[in-house]
C-alpha cells in the first residue's frame, strides 16, 4: 500500500510548486495562471531562451533545470500528462528575448502536439521557434512510421544542458536547434522497475511484480514494460539495461560517452552509485569511456524503485558544454 | 441574425451559448463513450474547457463573430487530453478567418470550417477513416463547400453541415481507431461511436437555425 | 516486497562507495583501507579539518557533504552502525592540516565511543581534537541522565556546513567547535514515517503500518517510532512535526529560523514540496520567518516514506555561514 | 616465561593466541547469550576481530610482550559494535603500560589492568553492577592490585585474576543491565550471563600456567 504526503489530489501539483518556489526563491519564479516556472532572473543579454515541459510526477525534471546555462522556463502538466497549449504558449512568450525560442520536447503525442500548437501560437507574432524531440527510449524502439515512436526520458537533460550552454554563449537558434537534435540523436537509455509507482492519492501500485520479476523496459508513467525478466543480482541486471543501450548506438572501444545512471523515486542513493559501479566496469571492459556522469534521481516516475541507464556518445565539444556552469535547482557547478 | 445571409456577432454569440450547453448536458454520456473507446477523460476534458469558456464568455464585448469562437479556442486550449487542443485550434480558424468583419457569409463560414479541419489534421495526423473527430468535422465542410457552390442559404448549408457531421459520427462505430487512445484498445471499441466526433455533431446542431427547423 | 538493486549485502556499502568515489573523481577520493572518503583535493591553507561519520543507509550523509566549504573527511560504518574507532581514526589523522579536527557527532551511543577512541588515539600524537554531539531528535527527548539522550539527525546538516564554512575562513577549531555546540543547542528535529524501510538483501520492512497509522517520531534507522497517529492530509501531518519543534526551540513571533525539510527515502519531491509549503504556511502563521530552507533527501533512512522537519534558530551570522559558498556532491552553491 | 615471574613477549603471544583460540571456539555460545540479552551480533563482532586478529599476529615480530596486545588492540579497535572498541582500548592500555619493556612483572602487568578498566570505564561509562564486561574486568584487576600487594608469584596472580573474573562473569545473571544492548531488554535478560564479561573471563582463563594448573 502507498500513501503520501498529500491534500487534494487535483491541487497537489499545484501545491508543490507553490512549496518549490518557496524554496528555491532566489533560482525560480512561478507564473499561476497559466502555470509555468521561469527563472527568478531573466539573462542579462537577450539569448535563445529554452523551454521544456510535460507531465508532473518526474521531478526534479523540468522546473528543477530552470535557470542559468540551462532553461528559460519549465512548464508542468498535472500528473503524467502534457500541460496545455495555453501554458506552453505563455511559457514561450515569457521566455522569449527576441532571439527565439528553442522548444525541448519529450516524445508524446499530448507534448508534440500542444507544443505544436503553442508554437503556431506565438509564431503568428513573429517569435520564432525551434523543437528538439527527445526519443531516447530504446523499450519503444520500433520501424520508422509504425507507430508514435520512441519515448523521450532521461537524454533530455544532455539536450537541456549542451543546448543552455550553447544559448548562454550567444549561439543562434538555428545552432541551439542542431545541437540538441545531434545530441538526442546520440542518446538511448534503457530502464528496469523492481516496483511500480502509485499516482498521488491513490494506494494502489500501477502494476503488481511478483518476488522474481523484473520490469524491464519501462517509461515514466507507471506503464507497463516491455518484458518481465528474473530478479537478480546487481551484476546479473544491470548489464540488460547497458547491453542494448551500447549496441543501439553501435559504441565501440575507443568511444567516449555521457552516462546517466537516473533513479526512478524510490531507489535509494547506495543503490544508484553500486548500479553505476556496474555500468562503469561494464563500459571499461568493452573500452568504453564514460567521459561524465550523473548519478541520482533526476527524471523519476513518482515514488517507482527503479532506475535507467542513458548513454549519450560524447565529443570534446559535448563535454565542454557539459562542463559550462549550470545554476538550477537541481544541478549546480 | 442569419435571416439576411450573414451570421453576426449575436449570432454567432447565440451558437456558441448553444453549443456549450449541450454539450455540457451531453458530457455524461460522452465521458461513457470514451470509457468505452479510449481512456475514459474525454468528459472531465470537455467540462474543463466548457467552465472554463462560460468564464470567458462573460467578458465578451460582443463586437464581432469571430469573438465567441476565439474565447471557446483559449477555453479549449488550455485543457489537457487531446480533444482540447484540437478543438482549441479548430476554434481558433474559425476566429482567424473571420477576422474583423461585424458579419460573415456562408462562403467564410465555408473558408473557416476547412482551414480548421485542416489544421486538426495536421496537428493529429488524422484522416477520415481513423475514428476520431475528423471523421465528422471533413463531411461537415464539405456540406458547407458544396452548399457555397451551390449559392445555398447559410441557413440550409447549416442544417447540411449538420446532418453530414452527425452522419460521420454516426460512422464512426463501424471503426476502429488508429489515432488517439481509443488506438489502444483496437477492435473492442468497434460498436462505440467516436465522443469527438458526436460532439462535432453537437456543435453544428447547435448553429442558428438547426435545430429550430 | 522491497527489492533493491544489490549484489552482497555484505560488500554492499564497499561498492557503493566505490561507485559514489567514481562519480564524484572531482569532489571526492574514497581511502578503502580503512573506509573513508576524503577530499580529492586538500585544502589550499591549513585550516580545521571537519570529520563526520556514522552508520551507512543514510546517503547523501555524510559523504556527499564532503568537499570546499563543509566536510574533510566522511567515515561510513556499516548499514545503521558505528564506523569503527580505527576508521575514524585513520581520517582524522588525514584530514588534519596542524590546526585541529572537529569531530561532529550525531548522539547514538557506538559513534560517540568511537568517535571519543579515536580522539584519544590522535591525540596521543598531539593531533587536538574538539567534539559537537548532535541530539536534535525530539522523539527521544527525556530528563538528563535518564538514558542515552536525543538522537542526532538532520541538525547535523546545519552544523556541517556553518562550522564548514567557519574554518574554511580561518576560524580556531576553539572557536568552530563552540559555533558547531550553539547551532546544535538551537535546533530540533521531529520525523513520521508512511512506511518503513527493508535493510539491504533483505525483503520485509522493518515495521508495518495499518493503512490509517502514521508512525510518529521515528529515527532513521527503521527502529519503530513514539507513537502511532492517524493518517491524514499534509495539512494535518505536518503541523505535529512543526509545532513540537516550536515550542521545544521556544520560538516566537519575529524569530528567524533554517528549515529543514527531509525526505527519508521514497518520498516524492512533489511530496516534500507540498510539506514544505505546509511548514511555511504554519510558520507564517506564528511570525517566525524562514531565513533559509533546506528541501530533499538529504538524511535518509535507506527507503523509508516520511519526512523530517528541522528548525534551527537562525541570526545574521548563522545565515551569512550558511550561505557562504560549497561544493560537494550534495550541496553546492 | 613466568617462572622467573616475569612475562617476556613469548608468553605474552602464546597468551594472546590461546585467548583467540577459545574466544574462536565459544563465539556461537556467546552470540547466544547476547541473542537473549542483547542484540545478537557479540559472536559475529566478535569473530570479526578475531580473524582480523590473527592476520595482524602473522606480522609480529616477537619483540616485546606489547607487541601481541597491540595487534589484538587494533584488531578490535577495528570492528564495531560496544565491546570491540572497548576491549580494542583496554588491550591498548596494556601494551601501552608495557611500553618497549622486553618483560613485564605483575606490578606492571596490575598497573596495566588497572589503566585499561579505568579506559573501559570512561568510554562506556559502566560501573561495576550494570551487568557489562567491567563486571569480570574490576575483579580480576582488584585481584592482581591484591596479589601484587601481597606479594605473590605472577601465576598465582593470573590465577587469582582468572577466578576473579570467572565469579565476576556468572554474577552478571542477576543483574538487570543499564548500559549497552542488553539495558533495551531489562527483566528479560535477568538469568542470562552477560557474554562481555564471559569474555574477560576466558581471556584470563588462558594466560600462561592458568588452565595447566
Ligand atoms: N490524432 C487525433 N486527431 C484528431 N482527433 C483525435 C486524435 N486523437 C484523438 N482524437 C479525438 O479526441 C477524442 C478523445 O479526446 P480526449 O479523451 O480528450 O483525449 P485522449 O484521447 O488523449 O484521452 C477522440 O474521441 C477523438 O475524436
Ligand atoms: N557501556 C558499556 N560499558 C562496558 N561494556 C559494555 C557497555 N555496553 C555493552 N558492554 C559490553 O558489550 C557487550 C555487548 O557487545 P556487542 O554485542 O559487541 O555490542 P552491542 O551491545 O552494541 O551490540 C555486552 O555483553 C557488555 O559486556
Ligand atoms: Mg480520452
Ligand atoms: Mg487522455
Ligand atoms: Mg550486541
Ligand atoms: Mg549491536
Amino acid at each position: 500500500m502507498r500513501r503520501q504526503f498529500i491534500n487534494d489530489p487535483q491541487e497537489h501539483v499545484r501545491e508543490a510548486l507553490d512549496g518549490f518556489e518557496r524554496t528555491y526563491p532566489h533560482l525560480v519564479r512561478w507564473n499561476r495562471e497559466p502555470s509555468y516556472v521561469a527563472r527568478a532572473t531573466p539573462p542579462a543579454q537577450p539569448k535563445v531562451a529554452l523551454v521544456a515541459g510535460g507531465g508532473s510526477g518526474h521531478e526534479p525534471l523540468h522546473a528543477g533545470f530552470v535557470g542559468s546555462g540551462m532553461l528559460d522556463a519549465a512548464v508542468p502538466g498535472a500528473i503524467f500528462s502534457s500541460p496545455t497549449a495555453i501554458q506552453l504558449e505563455a511559457a514561450t512568450r515569457a521566455a522569449d528575448s527576441g532571439r527565439g525560442v528553442l522548444h525541448v520536447i519529450k516524445n508524446y503525442t499530448g507534448d508534440v502536439m500542444n507544443f505544436g500548437i503553442a508554437a503556431e501560437l506565438v509564431s503568428a507574432d513573429g517569435i520564432e521557434v525551434e523543437r528538439v524531440l527527445v526519443a531516447d527510449d530504446l523499450a519503444t524502439d520500433a520501424p520508422e512510421g509504425t507507430g508514435p515512436g520512441r519515448r523521450g526520458t532521461a537524454a533530455v537533460l544532455v539536450v537541456e544542458k549542451a543546448c543552455g550552454a550553447a544559448a548562454e554563449r550567444g549561439a543562434s537558434l538555428q545552432e541551439v536547434a542542431a545541437l540538441g537534435r545531434r545530441i538526442a540523436d546520440n542518446a538511448r537509455t534503457m530502464a528496469m522497475a523492481l516496483a511500480s509507482c502509485a499516482h498521488p492519492g491513490e494506494s494502489e501500485p500501477s502494476f503488481e511484480l511478483g518476488p522474481d520479476e523484473v520490469e524491464l523496459g519501462v517509461g515514466i508513467h507507471g506503464e507497463r514494460g516491455v518484458a518481465r525478466v528474473p530478479f537478480g543480482t546487481a551484476a546479473q541486471l544491470v548489464p540488460q539495461l547497458v547491453d542494448p543501450v551500447v549496441e543501439a548506438l553501435g559504441l565501440t572501444r575507443g568511444d567516449e560517452v555521457i552516462a546517466i545512471v537516473n533513479g526512478l523515486g524510490a531507489t535509494h542513493p547506495l543503490e544508484l552509485s553500486v548500479v553505476f559501479r556496474e555500468t562503469a566496469l561494464l563500459l571499461e571492459e568493452a573500452g568504453i569511456t564514460i567521459a561524465r556522469q550523473l548519478v541520482g534521481p533526476y527524471v523519476t516516475a513518482l515514488d517507482m524503485a527503479g532506475v535507467s541507464i542513458t548513454l549519450v556518445r560524447a565529443d570534446a565539444e559535448l563535454v565542454e558544454l557539459w562542463d559550462a556552469p549550470v545554476r538550477t535547482a537541481a544541478l549546480t557547478w | 441574425m442569419v435571416s439576411d445571409g450573414l451570421l453576426d456577432a449575436a449570432a454567432a454569440r447565440a451558437w456558441v451559448d448553444a453549443f456549450v450547453g449541450v454539450a455540457d448536458a451531453e458530457r455524461g454520456a460522452l465521458g461513457e463513450l470514451d470509457r468505452r473507446s479510449g481512456d475514459g477523460d474525454f468528459g472531465s476534458n470537455l467540462q474543463t474547457s466548457l467552465t472554463r469558456a462560460r468564464v470567458e464568455l462573460a467578458s465578451a464585448t460582443g463586437a464581432t463573430p469571430a469573438e465567441p469562437f476565439a474565447l471557446l479556442s483559449t477555453a479549449f486550449l488550455n485543457t489537457g487530453g487531446t480533444s482540447g487542443p484540437l478543438y482549441g485550434m479548430w476554434f481558433r480558424e474559425l476566429s482567424r478567418t473571420f477576422g474583423e468583419a461585424e458579419a460573415v457569409g456562408l462562403d467564410a463560414l465555408a473558408a473557416a470550417v476547412a482551414a480548421g479541419t485542416a489544421t486538426v489534421q495536421r496537428l493529429g495526423g488524422a484522416t477520415v477513416g481513423d475514428k476520431t473527430m475528423v471523421d465528422a468535422l471533413a463531411p461537415a465542410g464539405d456540406a458547407l463547400a458544396a452548399a457555397a457552390a451551390a449559392g445555398d442559404a447559410l441557413p440550409e448549408a447549416l442544417r447540411a453541415a449538420a446532418l453530414a457531421a452527425r452522419a460521420g459520427a454516426e460512422g464512426t462505430a463501424e471503426l476502429v481507431a488508429r489515432r488517439g487512445r481509443a488506438s489502444y484498445v483496437g477492435e473492442v471499441a468497434r460498436g462505440v461511436i467516436d465522443p469527438g466526433a458526436v460532439t462535432v455533431a453537437l456543435f453544428f446542431e447547435a448553429a442558428p437555425g438547426v435545430s429550430a427547423s
